[in-house]
């Protein structure tokens, strides 16, 4: 069933619509499809169409109506378009079959960060360039021993001059095989209480004496980089928010993406539920009553994603701020996408124990998602620490005694 | 579709839950679990005529109020909330849908009125001794007589049977499944209440030998409309069962944030966190197939028998969860008798068991799905 | 399978064989299930036979044969048995269909502590009116704020002369019906720090300004009792260890009865899966996969109890201390019968609504466990404080940041 | 039946783990991985010359050792804590029991000797392309010639089919389901390895066209024959499965001691407390019940067909459940190719799948029990 959000979303829905009929380029919507899973495992998928020449005339004309970064405000490039919007704008190329080009950390962010924390000199020069994507961001902020607890930063930078010079490691860091840029957060102050003597610096990734290895994950795969700084150099104009004042920037709310893909988000899930059903009828067991109750469970799950999506925008849409049912989202989908990689292998049974053919540790569609699922309870905060948040802030349950809050970490 | 409340239906939500809270606190429910009917009339008489609750989702024509499905799924929501034990959900939800749904417009001239303002009790009786949810399990007969019908057999687990003035009884007739309406006085009818575990909630085993009927709707069509009314019904139920499950989560919080063990207060231990969040988890999950739900049967979306199956199957395991998890949250207190915390874990157990549990909602939603 | 525990334990095996066939009253085996559990959710059986002539008999038997607090030492008028000795005395008890009168908290608890920390003229005193049943004990350490917290325990003891005067209030007391003494924590010097003012005192528990009232359950059954403590008094000679030295009493290890019922427990499981079975089978749902599948999950669990008991026993057989498993035995069955409770009224389905006829709330066999059931993860230590006793004693796991040790309680 | 370990049996395990720990730790596991045949052929002939295991259970008539089966499951349980890839299951166990079981005296004086000094690798080969584990499923037909039989057919999922000597194959005959000895080098024999998710565990696929076999046991008798070996197989699966559940569990508390976060070491959360604790209530489940198996094997107790379907379901389920958590405990670097978490989840995946998971086995047990 459609939701209503209202005459003025409606009247959205319409124009986007038709700025879409006018100006996808032909053949694009029917080159792949734009809109699945952008990676299952770190096996990257749609590498090629996003080099075609329909591609790039696709993102000139984003670029041109300013439907790249369209939640930032105008004053920053954007459209400043609301959560609703938003949510609208990612339904409607989803309908149409054409990308949704984001901008990754820089949009999420990078951007915000310097929205609240920079200086009208700093997002003069670094906003335009990640709409551009002249700059693309990494995220550098885990480190080995400090997964989620980011007050931990070991990473030091040092002031040299007007330069800033990094040593350390960082880990995690996923889409570094495409950045030019990095944001880290470092130790500047090592005196100062641990969350006084952080800095949040924007430094350029490439030929700067750092060296990013690829880290191989458990599938085979390898989506995230490890990297190693010695004596990596940013100017002092590339520190946001001032020097030893990098965690409040760190902890900026990423309020511009709410609504985003609320309503869109299940339908990777769902095509991935219904794969799972040709699966059994492939294998013959879709009347088996044991399988049938795993089914019924998943597809149970995926709707409630979207209900809980749908509800989530209606909310948004009348204006108010969005219930507890917001705050339990990760734990949701990742649990459920763990749960649901067991039931597919334990449904191929014998076929799940082979891979098929080929260079590495190539993975079958299935075994991919059995494996790769296993990092969703783990990265951008583990279950167990999503439920302490959930806990604290939905709940209202104390902290535990003395022990220190748990931040929201945000590797990836 | 709109998923939000309107101000009038988040002002309605408020003034039944005030009404609860002064008129029907669980103190209250303690006191009605143990009375001769189960429920307290007085209160149910202020449900009809100072709110006008009864008569909410019923058409204008039929008595009622002509609001939607959504205005009764609120006050569902709010009665779980509170456990009211109330023959609400018999006559408002099974009895008023089956008429309304059996599409008998001079059936429901003569009887909705009655159900709207309060003034008489209806339930449905369906299921048999067999204990089966499944209509296609009825055997109780029909066979037409004179003026009318005559009913043979044997119902059992009929909500509020035993003080309903109306019964609508599926019967199967030589055309198939139909619906029936028998008074409560009618000859060779006889009803006994049963004890229950959850002792919010009344049941009855009828038994009609020979009994005189009026037949609902059309020969042999109840199948069709039955299946329509017991969806919406698992709906409300699950409307109740979300109002249940939060309540046992506040209480479970509250209980968390005050009670010292070890000098803290047990919320502060991971161990209740967790329980805590996972309770938040489902109850919020359950809260979005919900409202999905009532605004589908309020829009009379065709998904509402997919939805119907998935929302009792969801909200059943997650208000027994929330229930179960308040009794160990309190520990040794949360197992007293003198404690809320069972009432809320036997109607959670019951609501669950009640129009079919989780494991056969999954597979009528298997089935409804195209599985 | 049988187990072969060496020749010494067949010995003693074919000794109590033999000697049951020669003093167990006749008729005695067949009077009840004499070997049933006790109670299921307090709703208590047997009561009227252990009224019979023949039990009386019986009793006397084995009191002649110092086969009641076998496990104690002969110096304190047991048999000085060993887990192996003890747990064959409970298997031929059960297989040959009589009781094993046991003396309950005064067997397991209180004789334990004398031995350990009274002085002889008290071990003299109690220990033999606790073997004759002269003194029933119900156990007073849990108070309606301290259920896991047993260090803050706030009934007070002031000593006056050669009396000592108790105030307070104590639940949680399983049994209380049939005792006449009770065995007291309180605080007896609110000064010193939380587990240094506490005294372990043996207090009569009848006509002693004491108002003790039956706490119903949710099953309806009031199997505890809460009790009101206005100035009851005790001589000192019944404080036992010494002033303000009850802590250390009160942890006394139980080590008495280890091996006890090992290789029985699981029989009273094994009958109630059988019983479920059968249910199964009224209701023609045996054949159900999904109930198949739930009923092969809790013969699993059965066994493994019966597995982990033989191998517990064939340990101490060994002379070798019990592994690890031992610690699970509790965190084991109680979640196993939670689950076996809700699986049985889910089997029930529309007939679990309903409850039988009678005064009260009556409930049926399968209402009750159902009910009773999630009792027993919550007395003698909630399933959350077992497993942090699991992982810090039988893993070495650290304890929490700052927070006290969780003591073992014991209520029941 | 004894159920604990005599002194000579807790000296080869303490043996055992020595020589692995010394010859095949899990940077070695690593190496065989990646290699040619998929383990290490100076360990297994050390594994033979040094320590005799193959032979252990091998009676002395036939060239082995004759001790107990629990003298192998202790080798196997500590092989599966090492991982170390070895055609020893396929050998050792499937193979030599296939033999055994199929009380074909001839045949095991030909062949069991070369099995029990690790001359010969030989396997067993009965699961088929449809991946049933269930005997009834077998469709590969053997039909008699002059001087013996002649197979057609495929088969898959064999463990170390692509290394084997000695290949013994369920086929059907006209007298019903048979086995059958096929030598590597058979005319009509076409294997193929197939890359597995559990790389210390290979697998191959073998086509067999008119290819010269000889009968072992009785036409028509490895209906129950191989049943018996299926069972001894699940309980020695088991006994694997339990050696890699505890080294999960190790693994996952030396690192909650001492990883720090939040200035702690990660073990003193509840949430991490409670995580390990019940990895260890069953990990403890797993070792009560695989040591009764065991035991249950060595004294031919007729309880064992039972025993079997209940060890492999349980077992099964514990080590998968220790695995995933060891990884979640872990975080992030329990994700990386570089940890070795992951091999013990793989192994414990596959080891669920390989002779029918949970679900399968449990409905079995049913059946066995004679629900």
């Amino acid at each position: 069933m459609e939701i209503d959000l209202g005459p003025e979303a409606a009247a959205f829905r319409t124009e986007i619509r038709g700025w879409i009929a006018a100006h996808a380029p032909a053949e694009l919507a029917a080159m792949t499809d734009w809109n699945a899973a952008a990676m299952t495992g770190g096996h990257s998928v749609n590498a090629e169409p996003e080099q075609s020449p329909e591609y790039a005339a696709w993102e000139q004309e984003l670029l041109d109506a300013r439907l790249i970064c369209a939640s930032w405000p105008e004053q920053y490039g954007g459209r400043g378009l609301g959560p609703v919007e938003n949510a609208i704008l990612t339904e409607e190329f989803h309908r149409a079959g054409v990308p949704r080009i984001r901008r990754g950390f820089g949009e999420g962010m990078v951007g915000p960060s310097l929205m609240a924390h920079g200086t009208a000199e700093q997002q003069e020069h670094f906003l335009r360039r990640i709409i551009t994507a002249e700059d693309v961001y990494c995220q550098g902020f885990s480190e080995p021993d400090h997964g989620s607890d980011l007050g931990s930063v070991e990473t030091r930078g040092v002031v040299d001059g007007d330069e800033i010079v990094i040593t350390g490691q960082k880990v995690w860091t996923s889409g570094f095989y495409r950045a030019n840029m990095m944001f880290v957060l470092c130790r500047t102050d090592t005196a100062a209480p641990k969350h006084r003597g952080l800095s949040y610096v924007l430094v350029p990734f490439l030929d700067n004496n750092i060296e990013a290895r690829p880290l191989k994950q458990m599938t085979g795969a390898a989506q995230f980089g490890q990297e190693f700084f010695d004596g990596a150099r940013a100017p002092m104009f590339n520190v946001v928010g001032g020097l030893n004042n990098g965690w409040k920037v760190a902890m900026t709310t990423l309020g511009f993406e709410r609504g985003g893909s609320a309503t869109t988000q299940h339908l990777r899930f769902e095509r991935e539920f219904w794969d799972l059903v040709d699966l059994a009828r492939k294998l013959g067991r879709e009347r088996d009553p044991l399988i049938r109750q795993q089914l019924a469970w998943a597809y149970t799950h995926v709707q409630i994603m979207r209900f809980s999506g749908l509800r989530l925008l209606s909310q948004l849409a009348e204006g108010r701020d969005p219930g507890p049912e917001a705050s339990t989202s990760k734990l949701f989908w990742s649990e459920y996408e763990k749960r649901l990689g067991e039931i597919a292998i334990d449904l191929l049974g014998a076929e799940g124990l082979v891979r098929p053919e080929g260079e590495g540790y190539q993975v079958s569609h299935w075994q991919d998602v059995f494996l790769a699922s296993r990092a969703g309870t783990i990265y951008s905060g583990t279950s167990e620490i999503q439920r302490n948040i959930i806990a604290e802030r939905a709940l209202g349950l104390p902290r535990e005694g003395g022990h220190k809050p748990a931040p929201k970490p945000a590797t990836r | 579709m709109e998923l939000v409340f309107s101000p009038e239906q988040e002002e309605l939500r408020r003034s039944v839950r005030r009404f609860i809270e002064a008129r029907s606190p669980l103190s209250a429910v303690r006191e009605q679990m143990e009375s001769e009917t189960g429920y307290d009339a007085s209160v149910w008489r202020q449900l009809a005529d100072q709110m006008g609750l009864q008569s909410i989702a019923i058409p204008e024509e039929y008595g009622g109020a002509g609001s939607s499905f959504v205005d009764l799924a609120i006050v569902l929501e709010e009665l779980g909330r509170g456990l009211v034990p109330s023959p609400f959900f018999g006559s408002v939800v099974l009895a008023a849908y089956a008429l309304l749904d059996a599409g008998d417009d001079a059936a429901c001239r003569d009887l909705l009125p009655g159900i709207a303002d309060g003034s008489r009790l209806a339930t449905l009786a369906f299921t048999e001794d067999s204990g089966s949810w499944d209509l296609g399990d009825i055997t109780l007969s029909a066979v037409p007589e004179r003026d009318g019908w005559s009913l043979t057999g044997a119902k059992s687990y009929v909500v509020d049977g035993h003080v309903a003035d109306l019964i609508l009884v599926a019967a199967r007739t030589s055309a198939g499944l139909s619906l029936f309406a028998v008074e409560a006085d009618a000859s060779g009818l006889t009803r006994t209440e049963l004890p229950t575990l959850d002792q919010t909630r009344r049941l009855a085993r009828l038994v009609l030998d020979g009994t005189p009927a009026r037949l609902i709707g059309t020969d042999g069509a109840a199948e069709t409309s039955l299946a329509r009314t017991l969806d919406k019904a698992a709906i409300a139920l699950a409307a109740e069962q979300l109002g249940g499950a939060q309540a046992a989560l506040d209480m479970a919080v509250d209980y968390a944030k005050v009670r010292q063990q070890f000098d803290q207060p047990i919320g502060s231990f991971q161990a209740i966190k967790h329980k805590a969040s996972e309770m938040l988890l489902r109850v919020e999950s359950a809260r979005s197939a919900t409202y999905y739900g009532m605004w589908a049967v309020a829009d009379d979306g065709e998904d509402v028998p997919i939805v119907a199956s998935l929302v009792k199957a969801y909200c059943s395991e997650a208000y027994f969860h929330a229930a179960a998890e308040n009794i160990q949250i309190h520990g040794g207190i949360g197992f007293t008798w003198e404690h809320d915390a069972h009432l809320y874990f036997k109607r959670a157990k019951s609501a669950q068991l009640f129009l079919g549990d989780g494991d056969f909602h999954r597979e009528n939603l298997a089935e409804r799905v195209g599985i």
